[in-house]
């Protein structure tokens, strides 16, 4: 099986930040968005829009083949999944930061307070990803690089 | 466990070819367009990479997908290596020995006990020049009846273009295109079946040849046409008839052509006499003013040509369509001259005579239609056959066809790959692909063209020219006849056939393109036939109505064989099926990039869909009264609705597994022309349940 | 200085997909792998119009993909092609995202995958694969003002017919690439 | 194919990863003078200030070797036969090999110091070091780390964890000489202080005192500096430099300069011996030049592409990128590239607000980034070195806008590139 990962086509992305939200209340420990922002520590969403310029940007994990994060890790904690994903263990993790010296996305963020790094784990418990679900302009597509070819790119 | 380095990534996805090895020549002998090929060899002598053949002037360079696709099917897994012996069930090797000695055995045998007729050759893909004419010989020795590509194919056109004119080949080269005014193409998909040779087409438009396409799905040679024609499936024979009357009835005619070069004019004109193009509106969809439009523009852009193609010919009343568009071209004046005729892929350069000592010559102790044969393989009344083709998945109601070749005493199947039929087989035998065997190849030019041996073979491969004389040899049979090579073999044919008499191996390969045939001396070539005004029917005149003794007459379809007597309600829709690029007959299917091109579908138009209730991808079960399959739906609006076509090549043992089209067509002929049909029968469809991929 | 340019004309593809063939065997790509596509595409007007969209790389004079490529794998030549270097693809796909013309493929060994425009066979003199195969001119390889002319006029005789089409890639004056697009 | 590889660190263990992934038969053999699972140096001073177990600091678990079929030997490679293509161990065994990779890293290198002989003095390097300080650590006091470079400030942090009193000694007018600029040294050493590390620069270690215990053993009692001052201390950590292991090329034909010079496929001077990691001089991504760059991220890069080539997959080793992370004092600090520009090249972007400990300097030359450091908010680090790696030319504009937010970077949009 191939790597499932996210697709963003920014040219469809209204920067209405939905997936931001869907991400935070996922990643939270109180599970709802009322609460998120009073958690102590505070959730970070994994994928974050931002407007640059006159389009938008979403800056989330590519999950790349031959990744930088994986090569660039200390400690063993970023590597592949089977599939390919590129995965964080974050018991490992001890913040280092070396991850967030190389991603060239920026799409690493880190957690000061816990020491660790966090990054999109594409939600592997979810059937989609919350963000895709929650994205109402399918700018975010999840699937196979077959799928996005097909789907996305043949459309 | 996660890993920390993907090798898979580390290695680079492209390779570009370098090109310091030498080229060598060939001509591609898929679809009959006769396009040159280059191929290159890698160092093990395999094939590398093909090319267009920039030099050869019939495709310049030119070529479509299915000559690089090859080389996957020579070295592909399903290539069959050696000889095998079915043993219980599974196949086991043996030598070539051990094969011949059986088969010669058995065949003697037959002959001894059940008569000639109880050995039949299925032979559709014998092989080139040299096993042909093998082939040839080995049956007038032996009295074998074949059922090549005729039945399947070709033989309504070319028995109704052998009553008409005396010769059931094409008239013209394609390359005539040039010259023409108009263009007619009826049921013919060029663009997909002869995509290398295309550019003859879009280069007459070029130089003002008005290019009509009538057909019922709005192909890709449609698209690049000046006029589409959409026609109700099956109502091919109404318009032709209906032009016919509109020509006679306005004196659009050649009356000095007819009076001096046709015989049973009158008889034609009280035919379809009738046939008024109001008549013809409500048959075929055509709106009368268009008709009537076309007959004008025939009668006035002229020299025009005809190119009718399988979506004619293969269908259950091809006859008499082929009869009225050809006599539609002759009572025109449109053959014999430069830019006119009719183009086809059929371009027998004739046969051999006077080779084979008459006390030598075995003939057939029964003669039976294609459609009998599968009575009479069921009833036992034939043991064994010689397959070189498909016939489980080329012929029409292919699980019948299975289910009898099957039941059969003794199976001989020479082929290329592990097909639906040679599964079937008690012994299977390799044979060579066109590029391991060297041979004239006739083309849509109507030309030879000599091609050298490009690979040599990998395992114990042998064409059918080797193969029959083997056998012969085996079976007592005077095998002094049987040329040994390829070269000897086109030596022997010049000698016993004038049609070829001018054609040396040299001459073809110093003639840039090949050389045009008949051609009965050298320094001589005919670039079309009849030229010179002289037919070769015993009049020597075209008789316009001496296809049958019937009159001309249109048949609906759903009256005609196949579909009479079938309950609308029961199957109200059409099914048939199509050609694409990416495949040719069933060869191509077994190469990786074919299969990457090109999946199964059912084409249907989207009120179709909506009646099913499928999707797009969705599996959807086509019944007709022979079978059912069940196939990914694709959804366009090309097709008319109630409409379904799919494409013919899939077989269950190919890579595609997929159950042949042909299982859903009943055994039925086109009376008039003699085709059993593959087209156009009346079916269900369901959707299947279960998305598709 | 004389320029060269591919012209590639939707209006003509028949769909045969030589060149989809022609460039996979010429590129030695694996099985699964294309840097040529050409997909069906039906629009009911009047009629049915049907053409074919033919994606493969434009070499624009501008690339996208360079611009986001966060490792620099992508860098436009002084010969105006562009090339994608294998070693420096992370497989991070943005550029597959980003690229307005679908032509970044993602390739089965993760990374991406484009036209190089043939460029080991234009260095010896040879115009490239899908060129030398298409059966109706529908790709066409020359020097850039020849083409453009070319390309004028196929543009004018398209439109007579009453067809709505434009040509791409002629704004820049080293896009590698052109298209005439049915519309 | 018999593939030797010397070491078990980062490049040697990605070198085996990679050759077992592209040559599944191949026999791989790896030598390591530790007997040990592959572990992080850069984590003995997180083990050592106890802040993770001894188990993390292994990068592979336990089935390593048997899972991917590698021979692990323990043995010190003494030298290279070239001719014989064979290795020396210590023990007198030959191991021979068709492709041999060179992944000895580097050793501590310390310049002759007088009193240097007696207990309480260290290294730290092995995780065998980090193990010996611990526990040399329960009965101390106070410590005097020499070397005020990444290493001594890890250590001196490891110690600092264990409630010791640390003095970080450098020679450098600041802290990392190497890695950052004097701004931010600045900033660090003032966290340093802070957080109660007394730090002293420009200033070197003249002499060891001891004293004996009531054993006759002696052990550390302080330090003498150059200035005069004398520092009391039980424990001593040398830090000041390190030095590749090319001692087993010698006399082998090997070219070494500072480290073994390889080329883009990390093949040595000699065929079918390769080098990778912190022992390889290997072509610098800005300057092309060669030299050592010992940071992991580029000895796993060097021993992916070594391995891969070795296997017969070409691969060529882009070049290195001197990039530091370090965490000084919960003080997150990112260096990539150049720190400091020669005068009068290029012009310097810079924010610096000292009281939030917050501080970005971005190097531009020829309209190109050529080096940043950030301290404090680290935050979308990589794009910047990622813009550094790419050598392409940025807006001045943008340059502007990220000093203040990185992500905000708008190079990625199709619409907003190349500055037009």
């Amino acid at each position: 099986m191939r790597v499932q990962k996210l697709f963003f086509i920014s040219k469809r992305c209204d920067g209405c930040r939905a997936c931001e939200v869907a991400c935070l209340e996922k990643h939270s420990q109180s599970q709802s968005i009322f609460m998120t922002k009073m958690e102590q520590p505070s959730p970070q969403p994994r994928i974050k829009v931002k407007r640059p310029g006159n389009q938008y940007w979403a800056t989330v994990c590519q999950h790349c083949t031959d990744s930088m994060c994986v090569r660039a890790c200390m400690t063993g904690a970023m590597q592949y999944s089977p599939e390919g994903e590129v995965f964080h263990n974050t018991n490992k993790c001890v913040g280092c930061w070396m991850c967030i010296m190389v991603c060239p996305f920026g799409a690493i963020a880190p957690l000061n307070e816990a020491k660790k790094a966090s990054k999109c784990d594409l939600c592997k418990d979810e059937k989609i990803p919350p963000c895709v679900a929650s994205c109402s302009r399918q700018a975010l597509f999840y699937g196979t690089p077959e799928e996005y070819e097909m789907k996305v790119a043949g459309d | 466990m996660g890993s920390y380095v993907r090798t898979r990534a580390l290695t680079s996805s492209s390779e570009p070819l370098d090109h310091d090895e030498e080229l060598r020549t060939s001509i591609c002998c898929l679809c009959n367009g006769g396009c040159g090929i280059k191929i290159s060899l890698d160092q093990e002598g395999k094939i590398k990479a093909v090319f267009g053949d920039p030099e050869n002037p019939y495709n310049k360079g030119k070529i479509c997908s299915k000559p690089m696709e090859i080389a996957q099917t020579l070295y592909g897994p399903y290539r069959v290596r050696y000889p095998m012996k079915k043993v219980n069930g599974t196949f086991e090797r043996i030598s070539w020995d051990e094969a011949l000695d059986l088969i010669a055995q058995k065949y003697n045998q037959y002959i001894k006990e059940n008569g000639t007729g109880s050995i039949v050759g299925i032979t559709s893909k014998i092989g080139g020049s040299y096993s042909k004419l093998a082939h040839g010989i080995f049956s007038e020795l032996t009295g074998l009846v074949n059922y090549g590509t005729g039945p399947i194919c070709t033989d309504s056109e070319a028995n109704v273009r052998k009553k008409l004119f005396g010769d059931g080949s094409g008239t013209s080269p394609l390359s005539d295109v040039v010259n023409s005014k108009i263009l007619l193409i009826v049921g013919n998909n060029t663009a997909q079946t002869k995509a290398g040779q295309f550019h003859w087409i879009t280069e007459a438009k070029r130089r003002g040849t008005r290019v009509v396409v009538i057909d019922t799905r709005f192909t890709e040679t449609a698209q690049a046409a000046d006029l589409f024609i959409q026609i109700r499936p099956g109502t091919d024979a109404a318009l032709g008839m209906a032009l016919l009357n509109y020509v006679i009835k306005n004196g659009l005619y050649d009356p000095t052509f007819v009076s001096k070069h046709t015989n049973g004019f009158e008889k034609l004109v009280q035919d379809v006499s009738t046939f008024t193009t109001k008549r013809a509106e409500e048959i075929t969809g055509v709106p009368q003013n268009v008709i009537e439009k076309l007959a004008q523009d025939l009668a006035t852009l002229k020299p025009g040509m005809l190119f009718e193609g399988r979506g004619i010919v293969c269908v259950n009343n091809a006859g008499a369509s082929l009869w009225a568009f050809e006599g539609l071209m002759a009572i025109l004046g449109n053959i014999g001259k430069p830019g006119s005729g009719i183009i086809s892929h059929i371009n027998n350069t004739g046969g051999i005579s006077n080779l084979i000592q008459p006390n030598d010559v075995m003939k057939p102790d029964r003669k039976r239609s294609s459609s009998a044969l599968y009575k009479d393989m069921e009833e036992g009344d034939v043991k064994m056959v010689l397959i070189s083709g498909n016939p489980c998945a080329t012929w029409p109601d292919s699980a019948r066809m299975s289910k009898a070749i099957e039941g059969l005493d003794f199976v001989v199947s020479h082929t290329l790959v592990m097909d639906d039929s040679a599964v079937l087989a008690d012994i299977v035998l390799p044979a060579t692909h066109w590029l391991e065997e060297a041979g004239a190849q006739p083309s849509v030019h109507r030309v030879l063209q000599w091609k050298n041996k490009t690979v040599e073979i990998r395992g114990e491969e042998k064409s059918g020219g080797d193969f029959y004389r083997l056998l012969a040899e085996r079976m007592g049979l005077n095998s002094s006849y049987f040329p040994d090579s390829s070269e000897s073999a086109w030596e022997l044919e010049r000698k016993h056939n004038k049609n070829v008499t001018g054609i040396s191996r040299e001459r073809m390969l110093a003639t840039p393109g090949g050389v045009h045939f008949p051609c009965s001396e050298i320094g001589k070539e005919n670039v079309r036939l009849f030229a010179n005004g002289v037919f070769k029917t015993s009049s020597g005149k075209v008789e316009l109505t001496g296809v049958s003794d019937a009159p001309l007459d249109y048949v609906d379809t759903f009256d005609a064989p196949g579909n009479n007597g079938l309950s609308r309600e029961e199957f109200p829709y059409l099914f048939s099926t199509n050609k694409v690029a990416s495949h040719y007959h069933t060869e191509c299917q077994y190469s990786d990039w074919a299969n990457e091109m090109e999946q199964p579908y059912v084409e249907m138009h989207p009120l179709t869909a909506l009646e099913i209730g499928v999707k797009e991808g969705d599996k959807v079960r086509v019944e007709t009264v022979a079978g059912s399959i069940v196939l990914a739906a694709k959804i366009t609006q090309s097709v008319p609705r109630g409409f379904l076509s799919t494409q013919p090549y899939f077989g269950l043992q190919s890579p595609y597994r997929q159950a042949p089209a042909n299982t859903l067509f009943p055994v039925a002929t086109d009376p008039v022309g003699g085709n059993l049909i593959s087209k156009n029968i009346m079916c269900n469809a369901k959707a299947e349940g279960g998305q598709g991929s | 200085m004389s320029q060269h340019a591919m012209l590639v004309d939707e209006s003509r593809c028949i769909g045969c997909k030589s060149c989809t063939v022609a460039c996979k065997q010429e590129n030695g790509l694996q099985t699964g792998d294309w840097w040529l596509r050409v997909w069906r595409r039906e629009q009911l007007k009047d009629h049915l119009v049907r053409y074919y969209n033919t994606q493969s790389c434009r070499h624009c004079a501008d690339p996208v993909c360079q611009a986001v490529c966060p490792v620099g794998a992508i860098q436009r030549g002084e010969d105006g092609l562009v090339i994608q270097d294998d070693a420096k693809c992370l497989g991070c796909h943005v550029c597959v995202t980003s690229c307005p013309h679908n032509a970044m493929r993602i390739m089965t060994n993760g990374k991406v995958g484009k036209c190089t425009l043939c460029s080991h066979r234009l260095a010896r003199g040879k115009e490239p694969a899908c060129v030398s195969v298409c059966p109706v001119n529908s790709r066409v390889y020359g020097e850039r003002e020849e083409l453009l002319l070319e390309a004028n006029k196929r543009l004018s005789e398209l439109r007579t017919k009453g067809l709505r089409v434009h040509l791409e890639g002629t704004e820049k004056e080293q896009t590698a690439v052109m298209y005439l697009l049915v519309t | 194919m018999r593939y030797l590889i010397i070491g078990n660190s980062a490049a040697g263990v990605f070198a085996a990863e990679t050759i077992r992934g592209l040559d599944p038969d191949g026999q791989i053999t790896m030598i390591s003078n530790e007997d040990c699972l592959p572990y992080s140096r850069c984590l003995t001073s997180y083990y050592l200030g106890n802040e993770i177990s001894e188990e993390m600091v292994y990068i592979r678990d336990k089935a390593f070797y048997t899972e991917t079929g590698i021979d692990f030997q323990v043995g010190y490679v003494v030298r290279v036969d070239v001719d014989s293509k064979s290795v020396l161990l210590d023990s007198g065994e030959k191991v021979t090999y068709d492709k041999l990779l060179i992944a000895t890293g580097s050793s501590p290198f310390n310049p002759p110091l007088e009193g240097s002989g007696i207990e309480g003095i260290f290294e730290l390097r092995t995780l065998d070091d980090a193990k010996a300080v611990a526990e040399f650590a329960l009965k101390v006091k106070s410590a005097v780390v020499m070397g005020a470079g990444l290493v001594g400030l890890k250590g001196a942090h490891g110690l600092h964890e264990l409630g010791i009193s640390v003095t970080i000694v450098g020679s450098a007018p600041q802290v990392l000489r190497h890695s950052i600029d004097v701004e931010s040294a600045e900033i660090l050493t003032r966290r340093l202080e802070e957080d109660g590390y007394r730090v002293l620069l420009n200033t070197k270690v003249t002499k060891v005192l001891g004293e004996e215990d009531a054993d006759g053993r002696m052990s550390v009692s302080g330090v003498l500096l150059n200035t005069g001052e004398q520092i009391p201390c039980q424990m001593i950590i040398r830090a000041v430099g390190v030095r590749p292991n090319v001692k087993l090329v010698s006399d082998s034909g090997v070219s070494v300069n500072y480290g073994i010079i390889v080329d883009d496929e990390m093949q040595t001077s000699v065929k079918d011996i390769y080098a990778a990691g912190d022992v390889a001089e290997a072509s610098d991504l800005l300057s092309g030049e060669k030299s050592v760059n010992a940071i992991w991220p580029s000895a796993t890069e060097q021993g992916t592409v070594a391995g891969c080539n070795m296997a017969g997959v070409k691969r060529k080793y882009l070049g290195s990128l001197a990039v530091n992370s370090a965490v000084i004092s919960g003080v997150g600090i990112i260096s990539a590239g150049l720190v400091n520009l020669p005068p009068g090249e290029g012009s310097v972007l810079r924010a610096y607000e000292p009281n939030k400990n917050f501080y970005r300097k971005f190097m531009i030359k020829d309209g190109r980034l050529v080096g940043m450091i950030m301290v404090g908010d680290i935050e979308g680090a990589g794009i910047l070195s990622g813009l550094i790696r790419k050598r392409a030319k940025v807006d001045p504009n943008y340059l502007n806008k990220m000093l203040v937010n990185p992500i905000e970077y708008p190079g990625y949009l199709p619409v907003e590139r190349g500055g037009q």
